[in-house]
Parts: structure tokens; C-alpha cells; sequence
């Protein structure tokens, strides 16, 4: 395939970030294909339009998802990326990876398609973009079975579960993070690759509240570890950040002078509840005021650290706007102890999974992410469902309407009146 | 001359309007009018306002049934004519102000009013209960799912301390509407209550024909439970009527509204909702809506012990924790809701959980929250 | 009419608050009628339910509104209140009253009606109690040849307006509420008297933002008083206070011993947009900051006063929550300043006014309040039929979906396309 | 042996799942699982974690456009061979990150980073602009409204000293989606870039039997914009098809993702708006949509100057206005969103102002707001 001009593009290999097109330039010398994504996004900068045909369903055999099907509106001008399909690998669990396994993965994606990436897609697949349709299977094959791995999630399916790196390398997480993504990965395969719900489903698991994976607002099961007890306090490290041994926030803030750390501004004031003050020398916490939002620990790490009962809030049904507007995922288990038991499963979080299933595959409409379903039937519907015990954490604040269901059975004398002897004591 | 029904046309007056308020000015607010400094509260119930002139008006607020009698009324009279020129004014929630223009005529003023037993509390300023603001009831309205007066009177007597006292962390506003239509700010009280229905309409099929359009009945329904319908009304006619699918009833009583062949009240069905919380005032925090915090309370004439019970304990509960200047929904919401219901030991429910219109906007999409006993 | 037995009424005369069945006894023994008002209430006490039947068209001659029409359900047992219909009298404004104009109305109630009275009703009217179809005409007859008094209004019409006290005897008021009131009053005797609008209307007036007639929250058309420049200071007496020679907040809070006073607690840091601090024994305020929120004013009136370049806010929509729940007044226009022409007429009010009217009239739909005709066509659309200049101040922040409605004028090349040309340039 | 195409299902494997994380962990990781004790920054990009063993882990974080090639990645593994034991990791915001398990070990990583040229800048920590989120763009996908790779590289160049400084008040999430089925959390970012469709479908009558089930294309549109229709394509042929009132159609895309004859894409109606003060933590505040500020910005590659201005003066005047610590959705709610506008100098259009479904929350109903340069 030959090299095209790219004069637009070109444009984009100066400046100090990191430049795709000239990495793709670089993979292009290699592999040749590389030319024709140039070639064909030079092509969209100028006409400033997409060049991709509409959707294309293609896929692995007994898979009804992993793969996303594109084709070019110009394969003539730009043959080799006439098919340009993605395929989503399943990543391991937050992301770490030996040099060993990326090197298998590049040498497959060298064989079997353009040499280009995404590390990673949004959902936190590693993808693999641009092949052809007669290359899936064979790939699939052997990423099988030399790879020992498998796709990721497309369509009306569980979509690739992801997880921030929590106990790997991260002193809050309130639970495993990487056991219960992978776990509940493995667990739900058929889930993963058959396509049977309404519509897609996320599960994202991040280990405290500060949520790295972004949970909250991108996954319709978000499990956000948190814990029930005190927040753990060494109050000679308190010291250490008000006689300014420590750099507060870990040095987050290094870059500016922002005067000397002063705990008053910088952590009691800022505490949403007001529930820290200073005793003297010792920092108090009202912990049964804390709401657990982490700040006071985020900039003083080495002072305060999690309390020791930990376990995770389980938030349902975040997603982006279309169609009726984005929804951050709605509190619905306040607190779960994230716990295997002896047969290695997290039985307890998969009872809530498969509670909203159950329910949502029923109820739910073609194309209703679980957060319209909600939406549309009301959280009261939605927690009985759920069994779980309506509680003032369940909102924000109660209803202002007075628009309440009442059930026949909860009012004496039921709904059934005559309005004949209605009629005797209270004439029209 | 006077009104002739043989001839009602003649000599007809239409479109005055209201005398003008000058007119019934105090002298010392006609002369002050507009250039007032500052004001102080002497005692409660008793306000003095300074005028850049150095003019003092001297108010002595008092409590008042809104449902009051000709007597009373020129028992009232009798007070500012013997007192401040005449003159005399209502307040916004329905309390009497006396004015005089000076301190030495303010002591007769509160001598004569405690001379008359307890027609005329004084009080109802600053950081108290002020009147309760209430609607018709069952002295005469056709919707009230509970009284009005009656149940303002059992409230403000076991209030009465906070009528009469400055000694809560703010100015507490309540408020009784009979029934969803709200006629008043229970909306935005501090405590409102509020009479609800929750059975649904029956439907008069002997009646309705001749009483109700029935599309604007069918209209009339917020959430389409009304359907039209034929059946048979007690002369084994078929008719045009409608039908109600209770399921999807919110007992909001707008089809009643509408057509008086769809009567819903209901002696075991009705009762009063508690909601607290709101405020009208763009002081410090925005204004709020009430929210409703206890779905049904029974009706129990003649003294509702549980809806008075229910408005004391918040009250207390309000005034023993919340801080100088803090109104009931500014303190529900700075310690959070879920303090509120444990404070004040109501029981929470799922009616408090919002599905109507806007509801997505009041749930919980935050980890933040605090443990209380709701969490097992 | 005899007196009937009201054992449960008459436990409401215990108690020290003012006992209306006191008042309706008392009132029994010159009009007899009341005993039925007890006797009919009792009943309801009893049964727990209303004894009064759904509405009933009556009025005067000409109006549409001022008389509620209410009959018994049980006329043969109190033929007293067979016929129960109210009057509502247009109060003056702010309702102040001479003790003769009372005693006229007193002596007209008597002649007329039951004696009874609301003073006042909920939306400001003086309402009598409680009188017969065939009383209504003569009643109306007197009340406007000898008591130069009107009605007040009822019905899909502009209800009749109301106002704090304002200057009349406050520090605050920010514009006349009274003349505003009154004279807006007496321009739209029309629109009060006959209804000709999808709904009812209502018109309330607050001299500044404490708002001390509830505009904000029950009136589709709010003027609430405020001022553009800055907060008065009168420092000597911002010592006072500190020093202890004035008590905050006028005394409100006399009846519990909140401590000493302190200006930082209770003034500077309650101050919702923290723009006040103390420079030595200095109050400083940056007014572009101030929200006009009251509050530093409210606890120290004789420090502090409004700004002098006074005029008003205006809010539209405010409602109870049938149907769609309720509605504060949205804040529509920022500024206006409230004064008369030469023809003694509020002319920019008036034709911000009649801006609203004439679109509500055309496009509200049958007992859809405007608040609620805003609510489904949008505030921007609203906006635009009021020709104001969008602002941030419209909003308490701005939206967060993606859908916005551009016109096709706006976007370049239109809206019309040619489906041909583009399948040349992107084959599907 | 190896994949048959005669025999595909031979021996197939399926359902295998991702391979365990714990292989690849490096060995100080995989010692301190769950036994960190606290972090430390020590310089932009370079955090430093210990354990309670006393252990140090080292993580050198990179940034690194998302789309990359298998040279890079190779390159990568280079440098994880030499001096993290053959280990690395990707960020949840698609940087990289490096470990090593002694000071002594982090100079030499950064030298060889350094070493090769500006591949691999080092920062994203603390309060800085880490690596900006992004979608496909015309790269890949059928629906953007602009590109995804282009604009982010355009933008990231301008705010490179933000990505490897810790000199922002707080962290500050940009993103990108390139169409608003937003893949990613551009609804709640600090600062969002997102591709914005201004003109209503066209309808390919031609192609449309084949290709779509009208009755799904009918009901995709949220707002009913789409109707049945029966039209002549170019043969002349009476077709079913739809037709679109394009005075209801908010340009959401959403019938051309379910038919693919409704094409919406355009050179001149597509572009970008911004939106900002989203954030995801549950820190301090609790977690915030992003808001539309600018409406429309042209597409203009290669490098989008005034969508790089934009972004950049919203950054820098949170950065000089913003306390520590305060997000940039933060600040706007503190200042006020009046002042978010006159601070940045940023227009404000009607087209901010919501109309959506829960729109009614963002109206303002207070007399509280700031007198800014807007109100003449
Ligand atoms: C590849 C990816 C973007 C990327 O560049 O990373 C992607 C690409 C597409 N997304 Fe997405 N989404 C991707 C993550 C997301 C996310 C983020 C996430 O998962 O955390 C979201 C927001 C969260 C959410 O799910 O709400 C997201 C919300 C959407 C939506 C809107 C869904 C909604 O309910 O609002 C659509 C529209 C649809 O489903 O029809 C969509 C649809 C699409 C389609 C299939 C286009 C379409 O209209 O059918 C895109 C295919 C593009 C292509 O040609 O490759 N994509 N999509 C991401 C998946 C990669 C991966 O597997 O790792
Ligand atoms: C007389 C009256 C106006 C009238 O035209 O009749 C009035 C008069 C005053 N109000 Fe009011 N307010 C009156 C109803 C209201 C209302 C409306 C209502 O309750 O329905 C409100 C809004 C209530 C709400 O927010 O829910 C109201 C909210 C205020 C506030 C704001 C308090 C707050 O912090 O939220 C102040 C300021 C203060 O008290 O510090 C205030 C202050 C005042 C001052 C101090 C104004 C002044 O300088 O004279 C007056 C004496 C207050 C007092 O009683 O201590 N007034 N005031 C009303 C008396 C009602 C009554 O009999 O109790
Ligand atoms: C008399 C009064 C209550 C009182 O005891 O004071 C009253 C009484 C009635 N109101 Fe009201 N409203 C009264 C002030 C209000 C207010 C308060 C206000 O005006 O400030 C409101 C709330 C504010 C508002 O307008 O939204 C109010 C909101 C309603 C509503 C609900 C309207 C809505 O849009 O949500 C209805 C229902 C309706 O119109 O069908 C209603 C309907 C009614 C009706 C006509 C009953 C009906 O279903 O048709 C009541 C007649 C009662 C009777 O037999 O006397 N009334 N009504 C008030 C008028 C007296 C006066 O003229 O001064
Ligand atoms: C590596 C990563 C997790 C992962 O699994 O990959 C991570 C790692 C850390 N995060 Fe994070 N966060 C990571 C994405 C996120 C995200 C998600 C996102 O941006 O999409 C969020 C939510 C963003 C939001 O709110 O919009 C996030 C919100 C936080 C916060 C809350 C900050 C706040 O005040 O709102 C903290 C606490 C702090 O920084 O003080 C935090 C703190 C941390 C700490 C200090 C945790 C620890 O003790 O190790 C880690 C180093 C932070 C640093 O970079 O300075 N991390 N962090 C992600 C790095 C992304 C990147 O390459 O830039
Ligand atoms: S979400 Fe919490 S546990 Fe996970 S990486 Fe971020 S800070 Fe650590
Ligand atoms: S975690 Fe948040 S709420 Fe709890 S004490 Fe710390 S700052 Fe306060
Ligand atoms: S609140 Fe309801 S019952 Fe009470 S007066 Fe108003 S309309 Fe009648
Ligand atoms: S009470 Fe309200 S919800 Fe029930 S049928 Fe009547 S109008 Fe509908
Ligand atoms: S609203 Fe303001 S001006 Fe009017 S009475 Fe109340 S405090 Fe005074
Ligand atoms: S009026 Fe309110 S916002 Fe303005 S300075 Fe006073 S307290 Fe602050
Ligand atoms: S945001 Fe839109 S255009 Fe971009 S990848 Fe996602 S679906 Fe495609
Ligand atoms: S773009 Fe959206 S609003 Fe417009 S017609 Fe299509 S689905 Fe409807």
C-alpha cells in the first residue's frame, strides 16, 4: 500500500505531547495498512466527516459480541482499511501486564491486523483496531489457545468489567478490587459473550470512594469500597503535617507555593460535615458524622487511613445521556463486606447482580440501560425488588410532592367503597 | 336608597377595587412611611421600629384564630380605638398588630389585651412559632381530607410556649393545608401539615351524567387512571361514565375537582401527612420545599394527639440541636436526612422515597452518607 | 335555630391559644346560623369527613369570581348553613384598617352574612363566611355604594394581589409594595373580576428578599425588592454590636442564651457567599460577591442597610404542587426599578405583565398554571416571549445534558440537505 | 496445529475469561497486596508507595496517546525489561506506569524515558491535567460529530505544562467524547470536549428498506421527531419510510445509530462543545455532571485553535481564581455560575439554559444572584 500525503496530519507530529501519527507513521513502515488509516483520516480532516460506513455486524462464532465491525466509504481510495474491525481483548484485571504477554498480543495483532491499538478502550478493553472479517477466527484461535485469553464484551451484553488497582498499589482499598472484577469476569462469561439483556450492562469496581475507575458515573453496578468503623488515626503524623514534616497531599500540590500546610483550611473546614476538630494536639473525628468522602485521609495519608470494617457501597444504574440524560449511579446497598466464601465465589454481591437481572430482563425495554428502568418505574419499585430496606441513605432528601402509592392492604377498610351508602351521609 | 331586585342593574358600582391603604395608615407610619432605620424587638410579641425622623412605632403583635366572629372583630376595634387612633392591621399569617407611637402607651396597650383572658396572646416574633397558617377544613371547603381549625387549635395550644418565647434557633413556620391543593405555602413551611386522601374516587354513575364533563374528568388525571367507561348506573341503564384504575391512583384528587360524581374522601382514608423543611425566605440558603417525612397520621378529632405530638417532637428535636439562626431545613440538611430521622426517631418509609416527575434528582448517587440504625 | 350539643368541639375551648368555638358560641348568641356552623362541624368531627358539597356556581352580577358557592350535604339538620357560600373582599393593601371601615364591614356581615370571617384568606382576601344566594346582590350593592368596597377574586382570573407591609413600617422595603400593590390592583379590576385566563393568576409583592408575603413560593407573578448597589455600613454601630450594645438580630433570639455575640459566627460565616470580613475594627463587604440574601442585614439592622439604588426582582411561576408538583417562582427578570410614569402608572411592570399574559393566554392550555406552561415549553422558549436577554443569573447552573435546539438559521448552510450529493462523498 | 477453516469448531476454546492479574504484578506489588501504608509524590509523575513491610514501590507514570501502535507497545516492554523486572501497567486514563522497587532505581528509568525524545513525557500526578480521556473519532467510529486523536493531541500540546507540574488547585479530568453517546465520563469531567451534531438527519430513501425496521427507527427519537412517512425514492417508487420535523430534533443521533439511512453527520453543522465542572469522586463534594458553557465550536483540524483556547483559558482561569483543593465544578458552585461566565469571559447563550426532562432543577428560584456584566 502506498504512502499518501498528509499534510493536516502532519501538522499533528509537532508539539511536546506524544504523536499518533507519528507512531502510526513509524507502524506504517512495518505494516503498510498504517498508510491507508493515515491516508483515510487525512482524508476526514479535510472533508471534516467520518469515513466509516454504519456499524457491520461481524464477530467469532458463538460470540455475539468482541468485536465491532467497520468498513470503509472510500476502500477503493484506501484499500487496506476497506474492513477495519476492532477487537476487544479482555484486559486483566486494573491493567498490569508482563512484558511477556504484551509482546505475544503484539505479535498476534502483527499477523492478524493493522499493528494499531487502543490501551485502552473506555470501557477498559484492550483493543485491538482494525482487521478484516476473514482474519477473526483464526486470531480468536490463537489467542485462545497460545494467548490463554479471550474478548471482551459488545452489544446488549455484560460489557468487560474493570477495576481501579485498589490493593495492588493503592493504601485505601477498601476491598480486592482486581478478585472480585476478575472473579465475577470469570463467573459471568456466557454473560459476557451472549448478548441477552434490554441492552448493555457495566459493572466497574473501584476500591474507596475517591473512585479511580470513575464508577459512578460510567457503570450501571458500581461496587465503591468503603468502610463502617473510625477512621484510623496516628496522631504523631497529625504533628508531622501541622510541624510541616510531611508534605500535605502527598505533594499533589508541590508546584505552587500555597503557603504552609495550615489543618484548620486545608482539612477541617474543607470536611463536608464538619465532624474534625482539634483537641489541643489531637485531631477528633466524629465519625458518626463522617460521610466517608475521603478528603481528610487524601491529604493526610500518612495520618489517617480507612477504618479496619471494610467492604463496599454497591451504587446502580450510571450511564451517559442518551436518551434521557446521564444518571450518576443511584446508593442502593449502603454497605456489603466484599467476601469469597469457600467456594470461591462473592456470593453475596452476585444475589444483588442477579436480583437486578432477574428483574430487569423482565421489565426492562430494548435499549433501556438499567437507570431508565429505574427512572421509569421509581426507586421505590426498584429497591422492593432489590428486598432491600428503604432508608434516608437511599436519598438525597425525601420527596417534596405528596404524590404517594398507597396500597389497598395498608389503608382500612381497602379501596372498594359504595358510593350508594356514600350518597346517605354525604348527599351531591 | 339601596338595592332594588326589581331593577338590579341600576345604579350599579363595578371595578373599585379596594379603598386605598393610606387611609388606614397610624399616623406615625404615614409620617415614617418609607424612612425607617432599624427595628428591635423589646420583648415577644413586641416590635419598635425607628424612623430617621427619631419616631418610634411601637407594635404589639397578637396571636389570632384566622376563623373569627363580627364580635371579636370589634372586640378589636374596641382595643385600637382606645389605644392607637383607631387603627389596626393583620399580618401575613393572619396575627393582629397594634401600633402606638410611644413606649408609655405600649404597657396599657399589653394590660388591656391580658385584661381580655387569653383572646390575645402576644407574641409571634423573632425566633418563635409564629400563627400557624391554615385553610377552610370542614368549616368549608368540599375536598379537606382533615380539618383545619380544629387541628390548628390543638397544635398552636401545645405550642403555645414557642408562640410566646424567643427561644429557638430560628423563626419556625407552620402550616396546615386540608388537602393537596395546598391552598397556602405548606410547601415551603418549616412544618407543614398536610390533609391527605388515599382511597381513591368512587364514582357516582347515577350522578354524573348531569354533573361532569366527562373528557375534562378523564383530563383532569395527572397520571391517566381516569378511562371512560359504559356501565350500567342503579336504573340498570348503560351510561357514559368512567372508571378509575386504583393502581395508578396518587389520590391527588384533581378528577374530584373537576367532577363532583368522583367524591374520595373518606372518614378511615383520610388523615394528615407531616412535612418539615421548607422555607420561603432567600435569607442565607436559597428557598425549599417541604418534604414530606410522615406519610399519614389518622384524623382524630377533636385534638389529634399524633399530628400534635408529631409537630412537638420535631419541633424539640429541632431546637435542642440545631444552631442560632438555623432554619428546620437548613439543619435537616446540613446534618443530613438521615440524622433527621434518627434525631427525631421518625420512622422512615419508602413513601418518603420520591417517584414522581423530578424524582431522579432527590436519590442518593454519592457513597457519602452516615451510618445510623436504618443500616442493619 | 337551636343550639346543638358539640361535645367534641368544646374540648377545642380548652387550652390557652384563642378558641374559635369560643368565638362561633359567642357569635351564636346574636346569629343564631353559627349554632348550625358548630352543629354541622361537630358532625364532621364526628364522621371525619366534610358535610359540604362539591362546589356551586353563584355570584354577582357582571363578576366571575369574589363568592365561593358552598350548600350543605345535610340542610334539613342545619338549615343554618343550607347555603354557606364566602365573599371574598378585596383587603387594602398590606391591610392595614381603620376600626370604622371594620365596623362597616362588621354591620354589613351581620345584616348579610354569618358573622364569621377569615381575616384573611390564604391569598390575601378579607373573606366573610358564610351567606345565602338571595343576600349576595343587595350585599354587593352596599358594599360597593356605602363601604366604597369590591370584591375580591375567584375563578381562572387574576386573583387579588397582596403585599408585605414594606415601608409602610420596615426598614427594608426596597420599593413601595403598597403603591405597586394597589395600583396594579386597581389597573386590572377586568382581569380581577372576569376570567378570561387559561387558570388563576396571582400577583404577590415582598419589599426585599426575606420575602415576608411568600411571593417566591405562591404567586405566578413575584416582585420581590432588592438593590443594585452596595450595602450601607454604619460602622459605629458594627462596634455596637460586638461591644454588646446592641443586640443581634433585633432581639429574635432573646428567650435562650446563645452566648455573647459573635460576628464572625453568626454574620461573616453564615454569610452564604462568604464575601464579608473584618479589616481590624473595619466590616468589609465586596458586594460584587453579595448574593442580596439579607441575612448579615436581618442580624444587624442598625449596622446594615440595603443598598440605595433600590428596585425589585421578578419571578414567575410559583405554584402548589397540583399537577405536577410544586414550583418556586423562577427568577426572570434580574433588575427592574419599580417606579410611576407621569400617568401614575408602573409601566415597566405592566408591560412585563401583559408580555407573560399574552403568551399564557394563546398557548396555556386549560388549567395549566404559567409556571407550568414554562415547565413544558421550557425556560428558554419563555425567555425569548419575555425579549430577555438570557443571562447565567436565569439558572442555578447550566445544563448538563448535550440537547440543545439549534434553529436553522443558526447552523451554517441550513438544515436542508441533499442525501445524493453526501452518499457521493460517504457511500453507505 | 493451528486454526482450521475447514473445521472451525475444532477444538475451539471458549469463555476462558481475561488471564489472573497476579501474573502480572511485579514482585513488590504482589508482596504488599493489601499492606500499603501511604504514598508520597516526589516529584511531578513519580509517586512512591510504602508498605507496611517497609517495602517502597517506585511508579514513574508516562503519558501516552491512546492510540498506539505494537511498536510502541514493544518499546514499552523494552524499557519494563530493563528496569521494572519485565512489568508495567496502564492507568485508568490510559497513561503508563512504571515501577521499580528502589529509589535508586527511578533516575535511570527517567533517564532512559527522557532518552527517547518526547514519546514518553512524565506527570499526571497531583494537581495536574493528567492524561486527557478520549474516544474514536474519525479513526474508528460511524457517529462522531469530530475527531478524537486530533483534538486531544492539539489540546494536550497547550496544556503540557499542566500534565508534568503540579501547580492547579486540584486535579482537573479533561476528556473527550466525540459524539453524545459520550463513551467515556465526559458528562462528568472537569473539563469536556464533546462533538455536537447541529443538523437533523437526512433520510437515504433509497437505501432505507433494506437497511432499517422502521418501527425502531421510529420509536429511537427521544422527542418523537420521527414519523412513519410513505415517499418515492429515485426510481419513483412509493416507499414506507420516515420523515423527521426538524424543529423537534435535538441532533442526538440516536435514530442513525439504530438506522443507518438516517445519516447526521456534516461538515458544517458538526463541531464541539464544552462542557465543565463534572467531577467523579465522592471527595468533599459529592460527585457532579459536567455543564455546557460553549454550545459550538467549529471543527477545525488539524489543530482546533479555538477549542485548544477555550479548554486553556477555562483552565487557567479556574487556576488563577480556585482555592486549593476545589475542583473546577467546585469553584463555578462556589463563585457562582455568573461569575464561572464573567471570570471566563465565555458568552453566555440561552442555549445553556436547560429544556431537557429534569430541567425545571437548574432554573434559578431565588432572588439570590451575583450582578455580573450580563445584567445591563
Ligand atoms: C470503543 C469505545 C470508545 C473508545 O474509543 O474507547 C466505544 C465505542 C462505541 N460506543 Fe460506547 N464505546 C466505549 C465505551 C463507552 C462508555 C464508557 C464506559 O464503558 O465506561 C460509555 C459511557 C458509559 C455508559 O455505558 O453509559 C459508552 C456509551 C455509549 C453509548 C450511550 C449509552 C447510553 O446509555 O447512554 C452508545 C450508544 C449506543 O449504545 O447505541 C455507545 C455506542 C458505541 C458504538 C458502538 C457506536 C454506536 O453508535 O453503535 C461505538 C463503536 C465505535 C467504534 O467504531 O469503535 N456507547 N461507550 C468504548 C468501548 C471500548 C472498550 O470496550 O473498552
Ligand atoms: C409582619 C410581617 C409582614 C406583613 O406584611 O405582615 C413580617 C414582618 C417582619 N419580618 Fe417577616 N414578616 C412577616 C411574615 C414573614 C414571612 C411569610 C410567612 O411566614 O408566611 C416570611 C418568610 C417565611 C419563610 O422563610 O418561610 C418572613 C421572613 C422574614 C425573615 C427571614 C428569616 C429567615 O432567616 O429565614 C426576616 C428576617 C429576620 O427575622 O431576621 C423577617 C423580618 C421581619 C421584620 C423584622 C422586618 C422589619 O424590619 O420590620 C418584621 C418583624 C419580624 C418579626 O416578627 O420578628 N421576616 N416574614 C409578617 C408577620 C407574620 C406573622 O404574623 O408572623
Ligand atoms: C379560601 C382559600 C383557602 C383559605 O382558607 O384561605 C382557598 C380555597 C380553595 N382553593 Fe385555594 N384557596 C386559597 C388560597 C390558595 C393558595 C394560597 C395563595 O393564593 O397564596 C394556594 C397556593 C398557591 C397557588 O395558587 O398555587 C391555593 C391553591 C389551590 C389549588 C392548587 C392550584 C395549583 O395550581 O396547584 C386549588 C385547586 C384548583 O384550583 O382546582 C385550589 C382550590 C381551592 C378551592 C376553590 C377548592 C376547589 O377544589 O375548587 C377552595 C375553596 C374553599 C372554600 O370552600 O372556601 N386552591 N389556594 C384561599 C383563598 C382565600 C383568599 O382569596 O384569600
Ligand atoms: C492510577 C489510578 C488508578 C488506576 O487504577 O489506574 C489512580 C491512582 C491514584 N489515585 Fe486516583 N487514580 C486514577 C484515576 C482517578 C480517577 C478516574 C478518572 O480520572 O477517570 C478519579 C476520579 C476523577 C474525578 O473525580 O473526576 C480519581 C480520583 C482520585 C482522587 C480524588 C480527587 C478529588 O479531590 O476529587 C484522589 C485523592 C487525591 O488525589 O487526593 C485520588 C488518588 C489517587 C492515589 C493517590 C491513590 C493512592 O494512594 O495511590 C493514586 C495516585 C494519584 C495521582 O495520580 O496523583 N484519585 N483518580 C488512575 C490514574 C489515572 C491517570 O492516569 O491519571
Ligand atoms: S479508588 Fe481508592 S482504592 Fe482505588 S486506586 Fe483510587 S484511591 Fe486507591
Ligand atoms: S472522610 Fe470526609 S467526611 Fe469523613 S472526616 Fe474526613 S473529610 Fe470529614
Ligand atoms: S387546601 Fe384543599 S381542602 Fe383546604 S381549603 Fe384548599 S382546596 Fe379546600
Ligand atoms: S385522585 Fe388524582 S390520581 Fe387518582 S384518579 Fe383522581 S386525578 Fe387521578
Ligand atoms: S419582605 Fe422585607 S420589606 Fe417586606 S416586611 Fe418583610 S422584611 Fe420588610
Ligand atoms: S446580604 Fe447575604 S450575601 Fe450579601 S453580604 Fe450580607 S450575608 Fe452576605
Ligand atoms: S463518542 Fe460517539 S462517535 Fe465517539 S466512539 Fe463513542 S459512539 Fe463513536
Ligand atoms: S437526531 Fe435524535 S432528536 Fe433528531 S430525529 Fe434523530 S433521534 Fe430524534
Amino acid at each position: 500500500m502506498p504512502k499518501h500525503d498528509t499534510p493536516l496530519l502532519d501538522e499533528l507530529e509537532k508539539g511536546p505531547w506524544p504523536s499518533f501519527v507519528t507512531d502510526l507513521k513509524r507502524q506504517a513502515e512495518k505494516k503498510p495498512e498504517c498508510f491507508d488509516i493515515l491516508g483515510q483520516l487525512e482524508l476526514s480532516f479535510r472533508d471534516k466527516i467520518t469515513h466509516w460506513k454504519h456499524g457491520g455486524i461481524v464477530g467469532v462464532f458463538g460470540y455475539g459480541g468482541g468485536i465491532v465491525g467497520r468498513y470503509s466509504d472510500v476502500p477503493e481510495r484506501f484499500p487496506g482499511v476497506a474492513h477495519f474491525h476492532t477487537v476487544r481483548l479482555n484486559q486483566p484485571s486494573s491493567k498490569f501486564y508482563s512484558s511477556a504477554k504484551l509482546r505475544d498480543i503484539c505479535n498476534l495483532w502483527e499477523k492478524y491486523g493493522s499493528g494499531m491499538t487502543n490501551m485502552h478502550g473506555s470501557t477498559g478493553d484492550l483493543v485491538l483496531l482494525g482487521t478484516t472479517t476473514p482474519n477473526l477466527e483464526p486470531l480468536f484461535y490463537e489467542l485462545t489457545h497460545n494467548l490463554n485469553q479471550d474478548l471482551g464484551g459488545s452489544g446488549s451484553n455484560l460489557r468487560t468489567p474493570e477495576c481501579c488497582l485498589g490493593r495492588a498499589r493503592c493504601e485505601w482499598g477498601c476491598y480486592d478490587t482486581q478478585d472480585l472484577c476478575h472473579t465475577l469476569t470469570m463467573h459471568y462469561q456466557d454473560e459476557i459473550h451472549r448478548p441477552a439483556f434490554p441492552y448493555k450492562f457495566k459493572f466497574k469496581f473501584s476500591g474507596c470512594p475517591n473512585d479511580c475507575v470513575a464508577a459512578i458515573a460510567r457503570s450501571d453496578f458500581a461496587v465503591i469500597g468503603t468502610w463502617r468503623d473510625d477512621i484510623r488515626i496516628d496522631q504523631a503524623a497529625v504533628q508531622g503535617y501541622i510541624k510541616g514534616e510531611f508534605i500535605p497531599n502527598a505533594g499533589a500540590h508541590s508546584g505552587k507555593d500555597w503557603g504552609k500546610f495550615d489543618i484548620k483550611k486545608e482539612v477541617l473546614d474543607l470536611c463536608p460535615t464538619e465532624c474534625m476538630w482539634m483537641e489541643g494536639d489531637t485531631l477528633k473525628i466524629d465519625n458518626s458524622e463522617c460521610t466517608r468522602c475521603m478528603h481528610c485521609i487524601n491529604v493526610m495519608p500518612r495520618a489517617l487511613r480507612p477504618g479496619a470494617k471494610q467492604g463496599a457501597t454497591i451504587c446502580v444504574g450510571a450511564k451517559a445521556p442518551i436518551l434521557d440524560g446521564a444518571q450518576f449511579a443511584t446508593m442502593t446497598i449502603p454497605f456489603i463486606e466484599v467476601k469469597k466464601n469457600e467456594d470461591g465465589e462473592f456470593a453475596e454481591v452476585v444475589e444483588v447482580i442477579e436480583k437486578i437481572w432477574d428483574w430487569w430482563m423482565e421489565v426492562g425495554k430494548n435499549r433501556e440501560r438499567v437507570g431508565e428502568t429505574i427512572m421509569r418505574v421509581g426507586l421505590p419499585t426498584f429497591l422492593k425488588v432489590m428486598e432491600v430496606t428503604p432508608t434516608p441513605q437511599h436519598v438525597k432528601e425525601p420527596r417534596s410532592n405528596p404524590y404517594v402509592f398507597w396500597q389497598e392492604d395498608e389503608v382500612e377498610g381497602g379501596f372498594e367503597r359504595d358510593v350508594k351508602e356514600f350518597r346517605k351521609r354525604n348527599a351531591q | 336608597m339601596g338595592y332594588d331586585p326589581e331593577n338590579p342593574m341600576a345604579d350599579r358600582i363595578t371595578d373599585i377595587g379596594p379603598p386605598h391603604y393610606e387611609q388606614f395608615f397610624p399616623p406615625v407610619v404615614k409620617k415614617n412611611y418609607g424612612k425607617w432605620l432599624y427595628h428591635e424587638i423589646l420583648q415577644p410579641g413586641v416590635l419598635m421600629h425607628k424612623g430617621e425622623s427619631g419616631d418610634e412605632c411601637y407594635t404589639v403583635r397578637v396571636g389570632c384564630a384566622r376563623l373569627i366572629s363580627i364580635e371579636l372583630i370589634r372586640e378589636i376595634c374596641d382595643i385600637a380605638d382606645a389605644h392607637c387612633d383607631g387603627f389596626v392591621r393583620w399580618t401575613t399569617r393572619n396575627n393582629v398588630e397594634f401600633m402606638v407611637d410611644a413606649k408609655a402607651k405600649v404597657q396599657p396597650l399589653l394590660d388591656e389585651l391580658k385584661g381580655r383572658g387569653n383572646k390575645f396572646p402576644v407574641g409571634g416574633t423573632g425566633a418563635s412559632v409564629s400563627n400557624c397558617v391554615h385553610t377552610q377544613g370542614w368549616i368549608h371547603c368540599h375536598t379537606p381530607a382533615t380539618d383545619a381549625s380544629g387541628v390548628v387549635k390543638a397544635v398552636m395550644d401545645e405550642l403555645f410556649d414557642y408562640f410566646t418565647s424567643h427561644k429557638l434557633p430560628a423563626q419556625v413556620r407552620v402550616a396546615l393545608a386540608c388537602c393537596l391543593n395546598m391552598c397556602g405555602a405548606v410547601h415551603a413551611s418549616d412544618i407543614a401539615i398536610l390533609g391527605v386522601h388515599r382511597k381513591p374516587p368512587m364514582i357516582d354513575h347515577d350522578a354524573i351524567t348531569g354533573l361532569c364533563e366527562l373528557p375534562l374528568a378523564i383530563s383532569s388525571c395527572p397520571l391517566g387512571a381516569v378511562k371512560p367507561a359504559t356501565v350500567k348506573n342503579s336504573a340498570g341503564e348503560d351510561i357514559k361514565s368512567v372508571k378509575v384504575n386504583a393502581d395508578r391512583c396518587m389520590f391527588c384528587g384533581n378528577c374530584y375537582t373537576m367532577c363532583p360524581a368522583m367524591p374520595l374522601a373518606d372518614p378511615d382514608g383520610d388523615g394528615i401527612a407531616i412535612l418539615v423543611g421548607g422555607k420561603v425566605s432567600n435569607s442565607r440558603s436559597m428557598p425549599m420545599f417541604s418534604k414530606l417525612v410522615i406519610p399519614f397520621l389518622p384524623n382524630t378529632p377533636p385534638r389529634w394527639p399524633e399530628t400534635v405530638a408529631a409537630v412537638k417532637n420535631i419541633l424539640e428535636t429541632y431546637a435542642k440541636d440545631a444552631r442560632k439562626y438555623e432554619r428546620v431545613g437548613e439543619w435537616a440538611a446540613r446534618i443530613g436526612w438521615e440524622k433527621f430521622f434518627e434525631k427525631t426517631g421518625i420512622p422512615f418509609t419508602i413513601k418518603s422515597v420520591d417517584d414522581y416527575r423530578l424524582a431522579y434528582d432527590t436519590w442518593r448517587t454519592t457513597t457519602q452518607f452516615k451510618f445510623t440504625s436504618h443500616i442493619k
